[in-house]
């Protein structure tokens, strides 16, 4: 098991044939992701030949959908398009499926466009967003697996911890450490680091709380918003399983944005510190230092006994 | 933005220079008018002004009230040119190189109001409170409760009703109400239509015939939205802005300058931040904040090493590259092109993970470069905290 | 409207007289033109022309294609003042005053496009359909599935790839397909600022040079939504419409004449209909549908009994309340002051129930008007059969 | 028992002080209805003397709800307003019970005002929105009971009848029509006629499907929509107790508006015929006439064994 999307789902990709598009459907298809198809507006009937399978374009998504079964789609279009790019999959899966997993890459969408778009998406309650501004979601598997996203396949292997991180490169630090305690990955999700965005902290603790195969979790946070804390708290209630919790920007000046548009401590609020201290009052395990995330999940593993 | 809009503000002036000012004074035909420092940044009233040559302290308060023409004169004086020191711009302050100069009104109540996104909600939320003028942020600190909160359904808009019940929550009535529910209205659009990331009237006043005035705003943009908002560059004030900063911005790199010695090369913002910390974790100060990005290329690492090097208090590198997108043998060759441009003589610690480390890894290796390479971002801070002579 | 709001629409002229006609032709520069006949209906192309007063057919079809100046005046004549019959104007069809010559474009293929409120999905419905022309309501009565449907999402309104989807489903590709995009948003747009009932465009052409056309609207609007388009006054055209349902509209009532004879006088729509329905059961034809509304007073009585009786075919009576907030001793009251002004020659029933029946039954019966009291609608209806002689 | 409403139910009033909100407040008082407040803004705080009882004016809807602790409103405010009294009812049940009944009688709200309206009320799932243009909903208690609406209160009985109807004072006639053959109400609900409305056919017949005191049902539509034919599938499938139905419009000519906004027959759609016809397939007992619902009912009834 694992949470959301596994080795058999199937996955369009929207954008695919944009230069970003292209490069990393190869990747996922190089990784072992069943990508069943792209598209692009205009340039539907025509067929990429990547990393050795012909992929088919088509020109919307429920037309996608309706020819491939596919119950997921990964966005690689330009912030400009990227909003619709959301609601279109949303729609479409909805109406065809009624459910589907919808992952948005694409840096920079302007927040009125996601606030919009999260509306539209949390009103097709099948669908998952994931995203944007975001690494994607990968389920490692025996071998290859399913990758929705541009992480690097290569680091992950199939294993019992769930990691869920607002930051990119991050994750794959936290992927890094539990390899360096021989652990490896049930699914690793980046939430995304913009204000507004689909999948939050909460949904991925609720989902690997009730995944068998996950038997601990890493949570990356970073400065600015509630988040952390709001899923700290739920988390002292509603998660059994041990929780490894690091949080970005303890050295961030107020009132600066750090790179991502939501790492932003404004109003005194949203900083390291109240963060950390809402992951040690919930009774999540803490890392101060990224490299120090495999030493502190391996003491939460051998206190939960699964060590 | 705001007249132009329909939102009722006082007549004012912007103004460079003192003559200017007092012509200013003299075209608004009001007695009393408001003299105020045009920086962008928050609790000017309350702000301290600063010579910027010699540091004395010039004037307190950044917003002045000229009962006369040579109060005009004064205040504007003592405005222009100087350095003005506020709770938001931290020690550095920031010149004013301009003024408004603003018709007065006859004040009954000062009312603070603001528009932003609130990320929990994702919703954009609007916030008022009875305690208008100058020191919202602690309102908001140590009497929340006295900010009236209205969120807006993305679906359904800015209704009739809440715009109502705010007005109604801030005790107005009568024709006041009415006309704060007209502002608010129009505050909205301009919100909206302008992709703002927040809209703060403080203070919004009421007149004492009862109009609903925003006397003083503070606009910031979402910078996501700009490919839609080629206005945007006829505003933006880019002397007020650090040099670096910018010109990092137009490469797609995210730089925030710091004050200590330690620079960073990182990609990913989170990463970029954790190196921070993880530097400070081992008594270092990292000099500034640097995310990549995504998949940049030498060029760009090459851009990014130079405009880390631009600042003197940096007395040692450390480049954390964890690659997904980002091929660390890219960043080798870039590292290596602009030391052998402009030279280095700080030292350099270098972490490659990920998409093609090891290839990364030999071009260092193989070249001439005195690198010190490690293997996580812990050993590597621990190192170039070492290596200039700090703490570890 | 359409030309106003950015909607691609032919060049073309209003005109009233043959006189216009021509001029219009001569004007418009353009060999071919359309001669359209106005009214408020659809299906003119198909519809035929009569003599209004010898009742003879003038032309076949409503839309002719004049090649010619001297087809223009030989359309324009066949059309203005007379009788125009269509599938949507019933038997007795409508007196053309109006026409429009619009010039010719070279079509390269038609369809129909209709935005619309689809009541079950409480969501604008915009369908279109590869089959354009003139029959659209035979393509959705035997093929159904050629019409294609998109929902607008009341929170976000029409997207982007709604219209794009649509207009690759209506096959178009390239630069037909983007001007398909650019007019159907204009159109969504029109609809909801105008609040449209319906916009139905047949045909909506695609020219041989790629352009989407709107060549033919009719338009209907919501008259919930009157009290915010002052302007529709100037566009409604009074003598279109039957007088005595427009006078009725005025005083509040809804009222709809019928081919039978038997008056009614209802309060509530879905009373009213039932009382039609029950006098058809009982062998009887109404002559009318009269809803009185909610609380009519006795001057709205009057005046619903005087519109009744205006129509010569009216035979007889059947005054039908079950009274809510309606209160029975005021249409009581209402009944007789008609019947003293005006006079009543015709049997009348009357069936009073709810609030205030025994008041006003005690007034009717204390008047010394002939009627005949009623307790179920049932009874009322064979009673008035049964009086004017028809079977029961 | 009964549906949405009963005896408790806590009303307010919304648009107390115009002269529909105060003869229908005192008529609704008269009945027995626990009136606990009215809205209409600018007017907060004024107090009403309706009946005998002291009725509070408050400002807005959130104010009264806090303050009364109601549970239900009624709707007399013009229809340029209506929509707007809706969603601020809504959303103020919403957010300070999680539920909450809102009955809008107005008649005459712009239909794109009411399609906005209604997806507003969608997406506060606990709140019920009944109408516009509807004489309301009504439980008959053992003496008076709750009136929400304009009804008239006397020609109802508590008892074992549900009725529903698009149409007011035919509405009125069933009524009538079950007391003709000695039964009472369990709950009488006015739809509305409009062409878009807040609760359905459907969700009234599953509410009485459920009710323990309702034991058969009369449903009356009229020409126009499909909601008939919808609500005549579903009930074949969900509904084991038996229903009389009845359409009003067989008479009426195609392309006409029969006073309500919704009803006209348009693209030979929306017929009486149709209805009829779907009311019979799916094993529902028709009445031809109205006057006929009584007798239609007892026939049911005693099919049922029930009589």
């Amino acid at each position: 098991m694992s949470i959301w999307i596994n080795e058999h789902s199937k996955v369009l990709v929207q954008g695919i044939t944009g230069s970003q598009g292209t490069f990393h459907a190869t990747k996922m298809i190089e990784y072992g992701t069943d990508i069943v198809g792209g598209v692009t507006p205009g340039k539907g009937g025509q067929s990429l030949d990547l990393f050795g399978k012909s992929v088919t374009v088509y020109d919307g998504m429920y037309e996608a959908i309706q020819a491939t079964d596919a119950n997921a789609s990964v966005i690689y279009v330009p912030p400009q398009f990227a909003a619709e790019a959301i609601m279109e999959a949303a729609d479409a899966f909805d109406q065809i499926k009624g459910e589907g997993v919808v992952v948005c890459i694409t840096e920079g969408i302007p927040t009125l466009d996601m606030v919009k778009a999260v509306a539209y998406v949390n009103q097709r309650p099948g669908v998952r967003l994931i995203g944007p501004n975001c690494p994607g979601i990968i389920t490692p598997g025996i071998e290859g697996g399913c990758k929705i996203g541009i992480m690097p396949g290569h680091i992950h292997k199939k294993g019992r911890i769930g990691i869920v991180s607002k930051s990119g490169t991050l994750t794959y630090e936290a992927v890094a450490q539990t390899m360096s305690i021989g652990e490896g990955q049930s699914t690793c999700i980046g939430i995304g680091g913009d204000p507004v965005n689909g999948t939050g902290f909460i949904d991925c603790l609720a989902g690997f709380q009730d995944d068998i195969q996950t038997e601990a979790i890493v949570m990356i946070g970073e400065i600015g918003g509630t988040a952390e804390e709001d899923a700290a708290a739920w988390a002292a209630e509603n998660v059994t399983k041990p929780i490894v919790g690091f949080v970005a920007g303890a050295t961030a000046p107020p009132g600066k944005r750090m790179g991502h548009a939501g790492a932003i401590i404004s109003g005194g609020k949203g900083t390291a510190a109240e963060k950390f201290a809402a992951f040690k009052s919930a009774g999540i395990y803490v890392a101060n230092d990224p490299s120090e995330i495999g030493a502190v999940l391996a003491v939460a593993l051998k206190e939960a006994g699964l060590l | 933005m705001f007249r132009k809009a329909g939102v009722n503000v006082l007549d004012g002036v912007h103004c460079t220079s003192i003559e200017d000012a007092l012509s200013a004074y003299d075209s608004l035909g009001s007695k009393v008018v408001a003299v105020k420092s045009q920086i962008h940044a928050g609790g000017r009233g309350k702000g301290t002004l600063y010579s910027p040559e010699s540091g004395e302290k010039v004037m307190e308060g950044g917003v002045k009230i000229a009962f006369s023409r040579e109060d005009v004169e004064l205040y504007s004086r003592n405005i222009l040119g100087n350095k003005l020191v506020t709770i938001q711009t931290g020690e550095n302050g920031k010149i004013v190189n301009n003024l408004y100069v603003e018709a007065g009104c006859a004040i009954a109540h000062e009312y603070y109001l603001a528009i932003l996104v609130d990320r929990e909600a994702k919703a954009v939320l609007i916030m008022a409170s009875t305690e208008g003028g100058m020191d919202i942020e602690k309102v908001a600190e140590n009497t929340p409760e006295a900010l009236h909160k209205v969120w807006v359904d993305p679906a359904a808009g800015l209704l009739g009703f809440q715009k109502r019940n705010l007005g109604m929550d801030l005790g107005l009535s009568g024709a006041a109400l009415k006309s704060f529910f007209g502002l608010l209205g129009k505050l909205y659009d301009v919100f909206v239509k302008n992709d703002c990331a927040m809209v703060e009237i403080n203070p919004l006043v009421r007149s004492e015939d009862d109009e609903i005035i925003a006397l003083d705003a503070k606009v910031s943009f979402d910078e996501n939205a700009s490919f839609r908002h080629k206005e945007w560059e006829d505003i933006r004030d880019l002397g007020e802005e650090d040099d670096a900063e910018v010109r990092a911005k137009e490469l797609g790199l995210s730089y925030v300058k710091l004050d200590g010695d330690i620079g960073c090369l990182v990609n990913g913002a989170g990463l970029a931040m954790a190196t921070m910390d993880v530097i400070q974790l081992y008594g270092g100060e990292p000099a500034n904040f640097l995310d990549l990005g995504g998949g940049a290329g030498e060029d760009t690492v090459n851009a990014a090493f130079e405009i880390i090097l631009e600042d003197h208090n940096v007395k040692g590198i450390l480049v954390n590259i964890f690659g997904g997108i980002q091929r660390c043998d890219v960043v080798a060759n870039g590292v290596l092109a602009s030391v052998e441009r402009i030279g280095l003589e700080v030292p350099l610690v270098i972490r490659l993970s990920g998409t093609n480390y090891k290839e990364g890894r030999a071009i260092i290796d193989a070249s001439d470069l005195q690198t010190y390479s490690v293997d996580t971002l812990a050993e590597g801070a621990k190192k170039i905290v070492e290596l200039i002579g700090g703490e570890s």
